[in-house]
């Protein structure tokens, strides 16, 4: 690819969608390896990204079924065989993926969306409400998640709705471990790891190195910080002096996405 | 050698109201849906449900008033969105829900398959999962010192649905190269009696060629009933992909009861047999349509 | 085929492996499920006798490999492909033979020989000696034969060398429980079924029901009981009046071994 | 893609003494012997060797003074007998033995690869086994109230030796549709380190053909040599059947000390590679002799 993304300029033409693909692209590194779940366009989108300009080598288990697969663009479903075209391996789901995916050895970073993120990283996919078995409303349930924040992976959260019913103080219901009540409270119960950083549509977070609270880390480009901790339903931690902008996408980034990642515009979905 | 093939109906009388099903289901992937469907027909009650993901079978037995019970990881039919009917019948306690991460799910079946009383997981420690469920997932010390594990209730369901490629009449059961869930690699393992509806029935010989493919020996399996596109709408690939209309069209009208009865009774009690329902569903053209899945929208 | 294996006569002309695979056969029915281990050529002769006679459907997993298979004659080892050409399925050694193996519920019956057995079908494959770590003989080892042995499995023992060397009062070492110290210890700790038969050659035993202790169940053609007792390492129970001779094979039992299925001899080596 | 393709020298001077090495090896079946015989050669000492069922390669091993200890089910030639020079070393308290069963050689690597301390079985209860190895089997309540479980604690090998049919460069590797050992399921996967011998490298294209039958991803893999027949004497299915010949040969001479050590000299020390090896073997007549391995001896 003769590309040139290294020199290419930052660009203002970008839709919020691609610039939370370009954040989470940035974190995902040569020698990284990773895997996606189901709905998860834009995560799938920052592994493609990444793997045509600063990380060829990413190693991505598609759907944690298809290891190094190669779709043309991104489909309908990112839990479906259409992404796992052309794999080196697939991987059984009952033995291989338990020692893969459950082992802190491999397949380490996981991006993944929640209904509900407390301010210590602790995330809720099961209920909202106070009664587990009458729920206000039964949400689609915990999958693997679980597992992978319990299993010293690396969590990165990715939210296109920051508000005070989706960034909460406490969550419901715990169904993936973040950093519970905050503190050594994980590193109490052995759990390696954890939530990394919070992606969405305002700003980029990520976790105090003591406290474990949330930090504001960037405001998108036009984003107050006001604006940002109006829509939390916490207090955040604010760096010292000023909050950076988070960097904006490149023409080449934007270009990637638009013509070859993901021309469907799944992204938007 | 025992014959094991059968018809739809009575592979599906073999269980009872009240007993506990484990169903391959995976999002939009690979379920049984003739099976399931029949069990809407022949009126089952009280059923529990073992799922690892549940899409759309989930959503059409919990309108259907089959199931009171689920045990699984999650239930979502991925980007058609949340299952209506099955988070109505959550919210109004008409369906009680042991979640349970994947791994204890795959902990829990396979000490049902090992015949093992338990088998550990170190996945979901931390989380309010063990908190509502103390009947099935206990903290325990690790006897050699180092850190507690979760010890995972053994499980073993009354009956696994699963759908497969192909199949001889004595139950032995193949499956192509594709992605193989945990349904496929312990389900059946686990439970009493394994139920299977596949594409095709074939010669033995043809099995023989491809051994490696073979994923359920015949002594294990119960029934095995010849469905051509038995998973429809769920994907099974590499023969088809998921009906993406069919989908749109039960998520426009699955939080309608009514619309929902009218939908059940045209897919499910109208069509007397499978040749009936593809034709209630399009026809060829639709078939037609799944076969190119790799444009599925 | 149209072999009248059913009216066939008994036979004189008969080797003692013979009369081991053809006592053998006997216990296998056609609804059962059984497999065989490394050098096993006396069980896997039985089991293909078995499906050619009485027991069409018995179901055989060679090797603990291959599923129903269909080998023209027995090959020179019993735990490599030519055992299982043409098989139905592949079991995975650690997944699905896992699951079918070391459950209870399936193929439930297994033939093996043992160096040392002792009054309560206790096995030893492990030491002769009395310090383990520095024994007077190293065996091969238990293999899955410990497992077998608790995991609710039904024993055939075969042993062509009968002696108060291979039938002790107390084994070295139990490398597979049979009734451990007798009466209910193998009910106490959970283990169903266990050593159904020990068959040698000069006899067939099994065990009394409440003592667990081996007893003389028939003596071979030619053997008289007094020369099974002083070649027996403890004192048999013996069955009340006389004892009965071991059937005689028939002649359609010899040609079937001879001809179709062990042509090659494998048995007598 | 990290380049894994390495020279035999290079692969096995990554293992230093002391360390525990895991062994692909089943009576006469594949085990990659081309990689123990380096072992010999690069003088390695005091090395623990896992194995589920040891044949020549731990009696060669044995042998040659390389092995102190071995955590295993069982060592056998099969029908070629006893493996003597291995034997002698028990009997003479040079090599300790841990002998575990299947079920718990299982449990042992199974917890190491999911990163668990322990994994439960029900088989070897009632046995000698745990007597003698209380510290890594121990008897466990079940907390449901059920029978109890032998805890097998977590084994991790420094290092797996493997021998496969054919991996790309970046070290993904493949194998034929045949008998799947635990060697190759779990072996890998729990251990820090994996070496892999293969038939043929081939282009990751070629790979691609058959996602399926890929068993270990290139990340997991450290090192990956290029050996034709690199499990000479042992058999490599559908390539190739054990030599019996060489087997026979083998244990015609492994109770005299003075000619095992001619033996290794001619066979392990004194080619300087895999193409004189198989020339002291015999050359092409015993290679299209053990290619005909359904005639096998």
């Amino acid at each position: 690819m003769s590309l040139d993304w290294q020199n290419s300029p930052v660009t203002d033409d970008y839709s919020i969608e691609e610039l939370l693909i370009t954040v989470l692209a940035d974190q995902f590194r040569n020698d990284d390896q990773a895997t996606n779940g189901m709905g998860s366009f834009i995560p799938v989108a920052a592994f493609m990204l990444a793997r045509k300009t600063h990380a060829p080598d990413l190693i991505w288990l598609a759907g944690t079924v298809g290891l190094e697969p190669r779709p043309e663009r991104i489909p309908a479903s990112t839990l479906e065989a259409p992404l796992w075209k052309d794999s080196i391996m697939y991987i059984e789901q009952y033995g291989d993926a338990w020692h893969l995916l459950f082992s802190s050895r491999w397949i380490e970073k996981f991006c993944v969306g929640a209904a509900q993120l407390d301010q210590y990283g602790n995330a809720n996919n099961s209920i909202i409400g106070s009664d587990y078995h009458a729920p206000k409303v039964r949400l689609p349930g915990t999958a693997g998640l679980a597992d992978l924040c319990s299993l010293g992976k690396k969590l990165y959260y990715w939210n296109l709705n920051h508000s005070s019913r989706s960034l909460v103080e406490k969550v419901d219901f715990i169904s993936g471990a973040g950093y519970l009540e905050g503190g050594d409270a994980r590193d109490k119960l052995g759990l390696a790891n954890g939530p990394q950083l919070v992606v969405t549509n305002l700003a980029v977070m990520d976790f105090h190195p003591e406290s474990k609270r949330m930090q504001l880390k960037s405001v998108h480009p036009g984003v107050t910080v006001e604006q940002v901790q109006d829509a939390t339903g916490f207090e955040l931690i604010l760096p010292d002096g000023d909050v950076p902008e988070t960097s904006k996408p490149t023409k080449a980034q934007v270009k990637l996405i638009r013509e070859d990642i993901d021309p469907d515009e799944m992204r938007n979905k | 050698m025992q014959e094991k093939l059968t018809t739809i109906e009575e592979a599906i009388s073999k269980i009872s109201n009240g007993d506990v099903v484990a169903l391959q289901t995976m999002a939009t992937v690979a379920s049984p849906m003739t099976l399931v469907r029949e069990l809407i027909r022949q009126q089952k009650r009280e059923l529990g449900l073992v799922v690892l993901v549940g899409g759309i079978p989930v959503d059409l037995l919990a309108a259907a008033g089959v199931i009171n019970r689920l045990i699984g990881a999650a239930v979502t039919m991925e980007q058609f969105g949340l299952c209506q009917q099955y988070r109505q019948a959550v919210e109004q306690r008409r369906i009680r829900v042991e979640e349970i991460s994947e791994s204890v799910l795959n902990a829990r079946l396979g000490a049902g398959a090992r015949n093992l009383p338990f088998l550990p997981t170190r996945g979901a420690i931390g989380t309010d999962l063990m908190k509502e469920n103390p009947d099935n997932m206990k903290l325990l010390d690790d006897p050699f010192g180092g850190l507690p594990v979760i010890a995972c209730r053994a499980l073993v369901p009354d009956v696994a649905l699963i759908h497969a490629h192909r199949a001889d009449r004595f139950g032995n059961i193949q499956y192509e190269p594709t992605a193989l869930w945990p349904d496929m690699g312990i389900m059946p393992y686990a439970a009493k009696q394994v139920i299977v509806s596949v594409e095709e029935i074939v010669d033995t010989e043809v099995l023989r060629l491809n051994p490696d493919r073979t994923v359920l020996p015949g002594f294990m399996v119960d029934a095995v009933v010849e469905v051509p596109y038995g998973a429809h709408p769920t994907s099974f690939y590499p023969d088809y992909g998921y009906d993406s209309d069919f989908h749109r069209q039960w998520t426009s009208i699955s939080r309608d009861n009514e619309k929902v009865k009218e939908f059940i009774s045209r897919y499910v009690h109208s069509p007397a047999n499978q040749q009936e329902y593809l034709e209630a569903i399009g026809g060829e053209s639709v078939l037609n349509y799944i076969a190119k899945w790799e444009q599925a929208e």
